[in-house]
């Protein structure tokens, strides 16, 4: 019951934010197209109910006013090498990184920070091992660590947050 | 408003909507027998309804207007059936109605894909009865694709033949850029004329005012070219459909390759939508005295209309020629059949464009008479030949002529050969049939208008004709000196004797006298200047009574 | 004078769509002439966005930028990926 | 009425940053040298060239005097944009970027380390 | 001077869209490739469509931009309308197209089956051998 | 100067930096030399030509055209799952 | 062969010059309108007019108006068009029953693909109910709705997607359910009437002049536009179950899969 509810909020708010007007047509039409997609979509969305609470949504949001700053660092990084000498700038590498978050939305979420931040950008994903393989524009360290410091920086934390 | 308006004008969209269950009830029920029910009972009642219309729109004696929404004219959508749009859909109707009970016998080589066919045959005839109703040209557009996409489909519908993909795909792909040619069309016409409905277009080309009432700004001298430009286009996409040289040569592959009860509705019946839209565009819409006739070629001294129709008759002429040509020299029977549909389509354009601003009124109303009537019979004759061309195939296993006559000891059907030998001596013009008095009629048009070439023409391609129609019936007839072994359908027996009836009684009713007034009146409401002013009168009337 | 800019800017576009479309027909990589397509459809939408047209842009992308590329892509993957010359 | 500027005034500043990275982005997409590196700049092109001025257009909107009742329609509308946007781009580069490395359709040219292709070794070339 | 850039801008945008018809169409008569063929097809009907948009377009007074033909006060006055009808574009065209949209993805639907169907039954897509094939096919009779 | 006229000259200021980096784009586009790399420029170009159709609306007053942005950022989407497919898997429904 | 070519590179280059000069400086000489044509005035004037509700479609939004009721029958014929492409292609390949999943693209694609798809849906619903009001309309809502099942589609494979749901006869039945719902919206005000003893017109919305049945345009205020927003829910309907219908024909029908 949970998770219909969920996927319904959902469907609601991403309705009655697209159509950006309350009036009566627009909060009925909206109640019944979220309950139908919500009946459709919910089993395939919320796999567990129990995750479903407010103080994840919380950390969501602080998340996301730390991501702005760490977009903002390698948006600048990034800018600086395209228009310096480009050979120079630039040392590519594919490097494995590995995660220790469980449910599919904390692995998606990290691997999609990863992509979102200019510089890294995660080519392949292998489940069996838990790992990443990322494209990371200038690898500054081959230390392994260092190395999961740099790319994944705070997302893992606040992946487990929120998902696990 | 009126309760039997209502039931034709609906009629295409009840067999669409006939169409639209097929798919939902073939998850419940898979016997052959109901599909062939269903079709049989949906194309008997159109079958009836577009009968009923030619005597409604005889009794009124002016076109047949309906507004589709109730909207008035130049707003919405009309269906405007005049006595020549009557009796072609009336013709449709009974071919593909001939055809699906054929085809009762015919399906089960289908198998399981029974219902798809049938789908598609109520679909063709949908858009074929919209085509002969419709009085707005984007919707003829959208009509002529409707009948394309069907006609693609089933002629692909044998889908191991690869001759049979390939010939669709080629029709398929040259049709859907010839279409679009014709929405280029459309949109020219908007552009210049503001208006897409048939009526109100009419009244702007002659008398440059709207249905609206008001002016129209735009000088005549480019009114006129660019109504030339889009004619033009809109010709070629016609000439396209009906098969004229240059555009000829997908007919011939695509037509024998479809299924053969599919091959008589199309060769029969299909092929008449560029002649019906042909016929439309020059006997209504740009009739003598429109703008188009009002500029001149300097140094020829013709009028752009004359140009266009001096054209359409000489590439009409070449076609009818080379039809009965190839004609001679094909040892595939639906083949030659189709190449006979190539030779009569030319004939009966050539017969269209006699309608010349030089031309008097009387005789072009003679040459309509003519077209009108060779369209039917063509359609009769050309049904009936493919319809037991089919039983002899189904006899031999072959469609090779050559082979029929190693063939001994595999007896044919003799009513099928009788239908076969009916047909040619129909569609080579014998006088007790109908297509003599058809091809008689084109011939006093071509001379009474002052083109005795075209007679010429008309008589070569028969002459030729004659060679091809001999090989068949020959190669046929020894296939009948033997007793006849396997099983005979009642059902395909029956279609073709009603065909043959229907290729003898214009003949008799000729003689007897009642065609030529008949038809004289089906030609005069679409022809005559009398004719297009009922056509926009008709518009006026009803754009009057809804407008509050 | 901002009609003026919209038909400017359906001008560039068109100058795109056509070079867009040029290598289109003449590229022998099915594949790569099919994204070249993609990219003269997005032209064309951008042209009917700047003609006023929104009823149109939200047929036409949906049909010309996902379907066709989709339904030609299955096409091409169950064919050949190379014209022959 | 100050409220309407401030909205102004913000979402132009968020346009003009998300111009200037659309222009840096591009100038990437020319200069830098193999395909795995072009993603970065697509990502540029993305969150800073479009997301952020997407959040402006949605802030212009609303601030905007002229557009009457339906700004709101209009700021909702960038908004859900925005965020399809977020979720949408990365995966579209993660999915084609994995594409073209497990294709081969797209060889990595300027690399110090991959330690992709020692593990997907014997398993690369199949998908020609 | 604002007209004779407007027209010349209208007429430069036909000529391209006249040229991008015409490369369509060598496209769909000389390219020996059926997928080449469907790809054609769709830039030459898009091109057509593209034109008869252009037709429906206006200026408004002052050289500003027309807004889609649509009522965005319920209900209006008769002063609302006469607005619209000063500043919108003509609905007409638009409608048309969008049919005409929809027509030509179902024809080319229905063509990318049928290539489909073409290359199981021959293993091949180019229209050149499929010409040999089917008159091989044809010689060798049924 | 009011807010609706700076808009309109902010805007128009605006425009040619966006075209510039289409062009840019396209040439990206047209260089190639590989498919996926044709594919993230039109990605690029699709993203952002979103954008400017929802800074045009602004431009254009009439914010009725909004609903397109969205429609060209999921279709760029797809298409890039639909070459990715093409690419990686044997056919495209597995 | 290339003789060939030759003749149709040169015919084509003379065909877009002679097209062009025809349709700009030559010939029809091109100019951008600033006034509308009468009929486009008519239009404009009639979409939404209470006052004259005999000759109004009743529907904000203009090009919604003509596709669904000034020009109901072009619209109607183009889903018939639709509709034949996807019983031609079914009869081609063969409908599809079943077919074996596969592994589809990665976890990333599919997780963000379940979130996508669940929005696009919403928003694609939102398109289509608003047809009448805003730009859309049911074959934009329609295709926004296919692009989550194709999405989907890819992202999951056809086989894995068949199992939860999306079967070649189900969306058959969706797909008749819609059209035979369009069909009976074309002729509700009809069926409506001749209860009543008098004969409407085919694919009527609102009262005409001497036809004083007709559908409401409204509901306490709520602008419905009569039968124009049943037509925009059932065709948006249709067509999403029409293009999934087509792609799992595509992807399945020919040799892999199991068939009819």
């Amino acid at each position: 019951m949970m998770r219909f509810i969920a996927v319904f909020l959902l469907g609601f708010l991403v309705y009655i934010v697209f159509t950006g007007s309350v009036s009566l047509y627009d909060i009925v039409s909206g109640l019944a197209v979220a309950v139908i997609v919500s009946a459709i979509c919910s089993r395939y969305l919320v796999r567990d109910e129990r995750k479903l609470s407010i103080a994840r949504l919380g950390h969501l949001i602080s998340f996301v006013i730390r991501f702005i700053g760490a977009e903002i660092r390698a948006h600048a990084d990034v800018t600086k090498r395209i228009l310096s000498d480009i050979r120079k700038a630039i040392n590519p590498g594919i490097i494995k990184i590995p995660y220790e978050v469980q449910s599919d939305y904390a692995i998606t979420m990290i691997a999609n920070s990863i992509t979102n931040t200019p510089g890294t950008a995660v080519v392949e994903i292998d489940p069996a091992e838990r790992c990443f393989y990322v494209h990371w524009l200038y690898v500054k360290t081959y230390k392994r660590d260092e190395m999961k410091r740099e790319v994944v920086s705070f997302y893992e934390d606040y992946a487990r947050r929120v998902f696990d | 408003m009126d309760l039997e308006a209502l039931v034709i004008a609906s009629m295409p969209l009840v067999l669409a909507g006939a169409a639209f269950a097929l798919p939902m009830i073939r998850l419940a029920i898979r016997s052959k027998e109901f599909f062939d029910l269903y079709a049989v009972f949906w194309t008997g009642i159109a079958a009836i309804v577009t009968s009923y219309t030619v005597i409604k729109v005889w009794n009124i004696g002016k076109p047949l207007l309906y507004t589709l929404g109730g909207w008035p004219p130049p707003l919405g959508i009309v269906y405007e059936i005049d006595l020549v749009g009557a009796v072609l859909a009336a013709l449709t109707a009974i071919v593909i109605f001939l055809a699906t009970v054929y085809s009762a016998w015919f399906a089960y080589r289908f198998e399981k894909r029974v219902a798809w066919y049938y789908t598609l045959i109520l679909l063709l005839e949908a858009g074929l009865l919209g085509c002969m109703y419709t009085g707005d040209i984007f919707n003829l557009f959208v009509m002529i694709e409707v009948t394309a996409l069907a006609s693609y489909a089933l002629v692909a519908f044998y889908r191991d033949r690869l001759i049979a993909l390939e010939a669709s795909i080629k029709y398929g792909i040259i049709g859907a850029a010839a279409t679009s040619v014709y929405f280029l069309a459309v949109v020219i016409l908007y552009l210049s004329y503001g208006t897409l409905n048939m009526a109100d277009l009419t009244l702007r080309a002659h008398e440059l005012t709207t249905l609206l009432g008001t002016k129209l700004g735009t000088e005549v001298y480019t009114l006129a070219l660019s109504s030339t430009i889009a004619l033009a286009l809109s010709l070629w996409t016609f000439m396209y459909l009906a098969a004229i040289f240059p555009n000829h040569f997908w007919l011939p592959d695509a037509h024998p390759e479809a299924p053969t009860p599919i091959s008589a509705i199309l060769s029969g019946v299909v092929v008449n939508v560029g002649i019906y839209a042909t016929l439309r565009f020059f006997y209504t819409i740009f009739s003598p005295g429109s703008v188009l006739s009002t500029v001149t070629i300097g140094s020829l001294a013709l009028s752009l209309r004359d140009f266009i129709l001096y054209v359409a008759m000489i590439l009409g002429a070449i076609t009818c020629i080379l039809g009965a040509l190839l004609m001679v020299v094909q040892r595939d029977v639906k083949r030659l059949l189709a190449y006979s549909t190539i030779s009569h389509m030319g004939l009966i354009f050539m017969g269209l464009a006699i309608c010349l601003d030089t031309v008097a009124e009387p005789i072009r109303v003679l040459a309509l008479a003519a077209v009108v009537f060779h369209t039917i019979n063509h359609a009769f004759g050309k049904s009936l030949l493919f319809l037991s061309a089919g039983v002899f195939i189904d006899i031999t296993g072959t469609r090779d002529m050559e082979r029929w006559r190693e063939m001994k000891g595999v007896g044919g059907d003799r009513i099928a050969f009788s239908g076969m030998v009916t047909g040619s001596l129909h569609l080579l013009g014998v006088p007790p049939l109908g297509g003599f008095f058809s091809k008689l009629m084109l011939m006093q048009a071509f001379i009474a208008s002052g083109k005795p070439w075209l007679a010429l023409v008309l008589v070569a391609a028969s002459a030729i004709a004659l060679i091809a129609y001999i090989k068949l019936i020959t190669s046929a007839a020894p296939l009948i000196s033997a007793p006849q072994t396997t099983k005979r359908s009642p059902l395909a027996i029956l279609t073709i004797v009603i065909l043959i009836a229907l290729c003898v009684a214009p003949g008799i009713a000729y003689v007897a006298g009642y065609v030529i007034p008949a038809l004289q009146k089906i030609a005069s409401l679409t022809a005559s200047t009398h004719g297009v002013r009922a056509y926009i009168e008709a518009a006026l009337h009803a754009a009057e009574v809804l407008t509050p | 004078m901002t009609g003026l800019v919209a038909l400017l800017l359906c001008l560039i576009m068109g100058v795109i769509s056509l070079i867009a479309t040029y290598l289109a027909i003449v590229e022998r990589d099915l594949l790569k002439a099919l994204l070249f397509s993609a990219v003269q459809s997005t032209a064309y939408a951008f042209i009917y966005y700047s003609l006023a047209a929104p009823d149109i842009v939200l047929v036409y992308i949906p049909v010309a930028v996902g379907l066709y590329p989709l339904l030609l892509l299955i096409v091409i993957k169950k064919t050949e990926r190379y014209e022959r010359p | 009425m100050y409220v309407e500027a401030i909205l102004v005034f913000l979402g132009e500043a968020l346009i003009a940053i998300g111009v200037f990275f659309d222009i840096i982005a591009s100038i990437g997409m020319l200069r830098l040298p193999d395909f795995y590196s072009r993603i970065h700049a697509l990502t540029v092109g993305t969150i800073g060239g479009a997301v952020v001025p997407l959040i402006g257009v949605a802030l212009l909107a609303l601030g905007a005097p002229f557009l009457g009742v339906y700004r709101l329609y209009l700021a909702g509308a960038a908004i859900i944009t925005a965020i399809l946007l977020l979720m949408l781009a990365p995966t579209g580069t993660h999915v084609i970027a994995r594409a073209a490395y497990r294709s081969g359709a797209a060889k990595p040219l300027y690399i110090s380390i991959d330690e992709l292709a020692t593990k997907s070794e014997g398993r690369g070339g199949e998908k020609r | 001077m604002m007209p004779d850039m407007a027209r010349f801008v209208y007429n430069s945008l036909i000529v391209i869209l006249v040229f991008n018809t015409a490369i369509s169409l060598y496209g769909i008569l000389a390219r020996p490739s059926l997928v080449k063929k469907l790809i054609a097809l769709t830039i030459f009907s898009d091109s057509l469509n593209s034109f008869a948009i252009l037709v429906g377009y206006r200026l408004c007074k002052g050289f500003e931009q027309p807004v889609p033909p649509i009522v965005t006060r319920i209900p209006p006055t008769q002063e609302h309308i006469s607005k619209l009808i000063a500043t919108a574009v003509d609905p007409l065209p638009q409608a048309l197209v969008l049919t005409a949209i929809v027509i030509s993805l179902a024809v080319l639907a229905f063509l990318a089956a049928l290539t489909l169907r073409i290359y199981y039954v021959s293993g091949t897509t180019d229209a050149r051998s499929l010409a040999l094939m089917r008159a091989r096919a044809a010689v060798e009779g049924e | 100067m009011d807010l609706s006229t700076q808009i309109t000259y902010f805007i128009s200021a605006v425009i040619p930096l966006y075209f510039i980096a289409f062009i840019l784009y396209f040439v990206r586009i047209l260089r190639g030399p590989t498919i996926p790399d044709i594919v993230i420029a039109i990605d690029a170009l699709g993203y952002d030509l979103a954008v400017f159709l929802a800074v045009l609306a602004i431009l254009f007053k009439s914010p009725l055209l909004i609903p397109c942005p969205i429609v060209l950022a999921l279709w760029i989407y797809a298409l890039d799952i639909y070459v990715a497919k093409y690419l990686e898997a044997r056919e495209i429904g597995a | 062969m290339s003789a060939y070519r030759a003749l149709i590179l040169v015919s084509m280059v003379v065909f877009a010059l002679a097209l062009s000069y025809a349709l700009t400086y030559g010939i029809l000489r091109l100019e951008v309108p600033l006034t509308l044509r009468d009929l486009a005035k008519l239009y404009i004037s009639t979409t939404f007019n209470p006052l004259k509700r005999e000759l109004s479609a009743m529907t904000p939004e203009g090009v919604t108006a003509i596709v669904w009721d000034y020009r109901g029958t072009d619209t109607f014929f183009e889903i018939v068009v639709f509709y034949g492409a996807i019983i031609g292609s079914v009869a081609l390949l063969g409908a599809v029953y079943r077919y074996p999943p596969g592994p589809g693209l990665s976890l990333i694609a599919k997780t963000v693909t379940r979130i996508v798809a669940t929005m696009i849906l919403v928003v694609g619903a939102a398109i289509a109910l608003h047809g009448h009001l805003t730009p859309g309309g049911g074959f934009q809502g329609g295709a926004t709705l296919a692009v989550s099942i194709t999405i989907a589609l890819v992202t999951f494979s056809l086989g894995a997607l068949m199992l939860r749901g999306l079967t070649y006869g189900g969306m058959v039945a969706l797909r008749s359910l819609g059209l035979i719902g369009i069909v009976l919206t074309v002729f509700m005000v009809v069926i409506a009437s001749l209860t009543a003893g008098i004969t409407a017109y085919v694919f009527q919305n609102q009262p005409k002049p001497g036809v004083p049945i007709g559908m409401a345009y409204s509901v306490d205020g709520i602008v419905f536009s009569g039968t124009v927003w049943f037509l925009n829910v059932l065709d948006a309907i249709a067509v999403a179950a029409g293009f999934a219908l087509l792609f799992i024909v595509l992807i399945g029908g020919g040799v892999e899969g199991e068939r009819e």
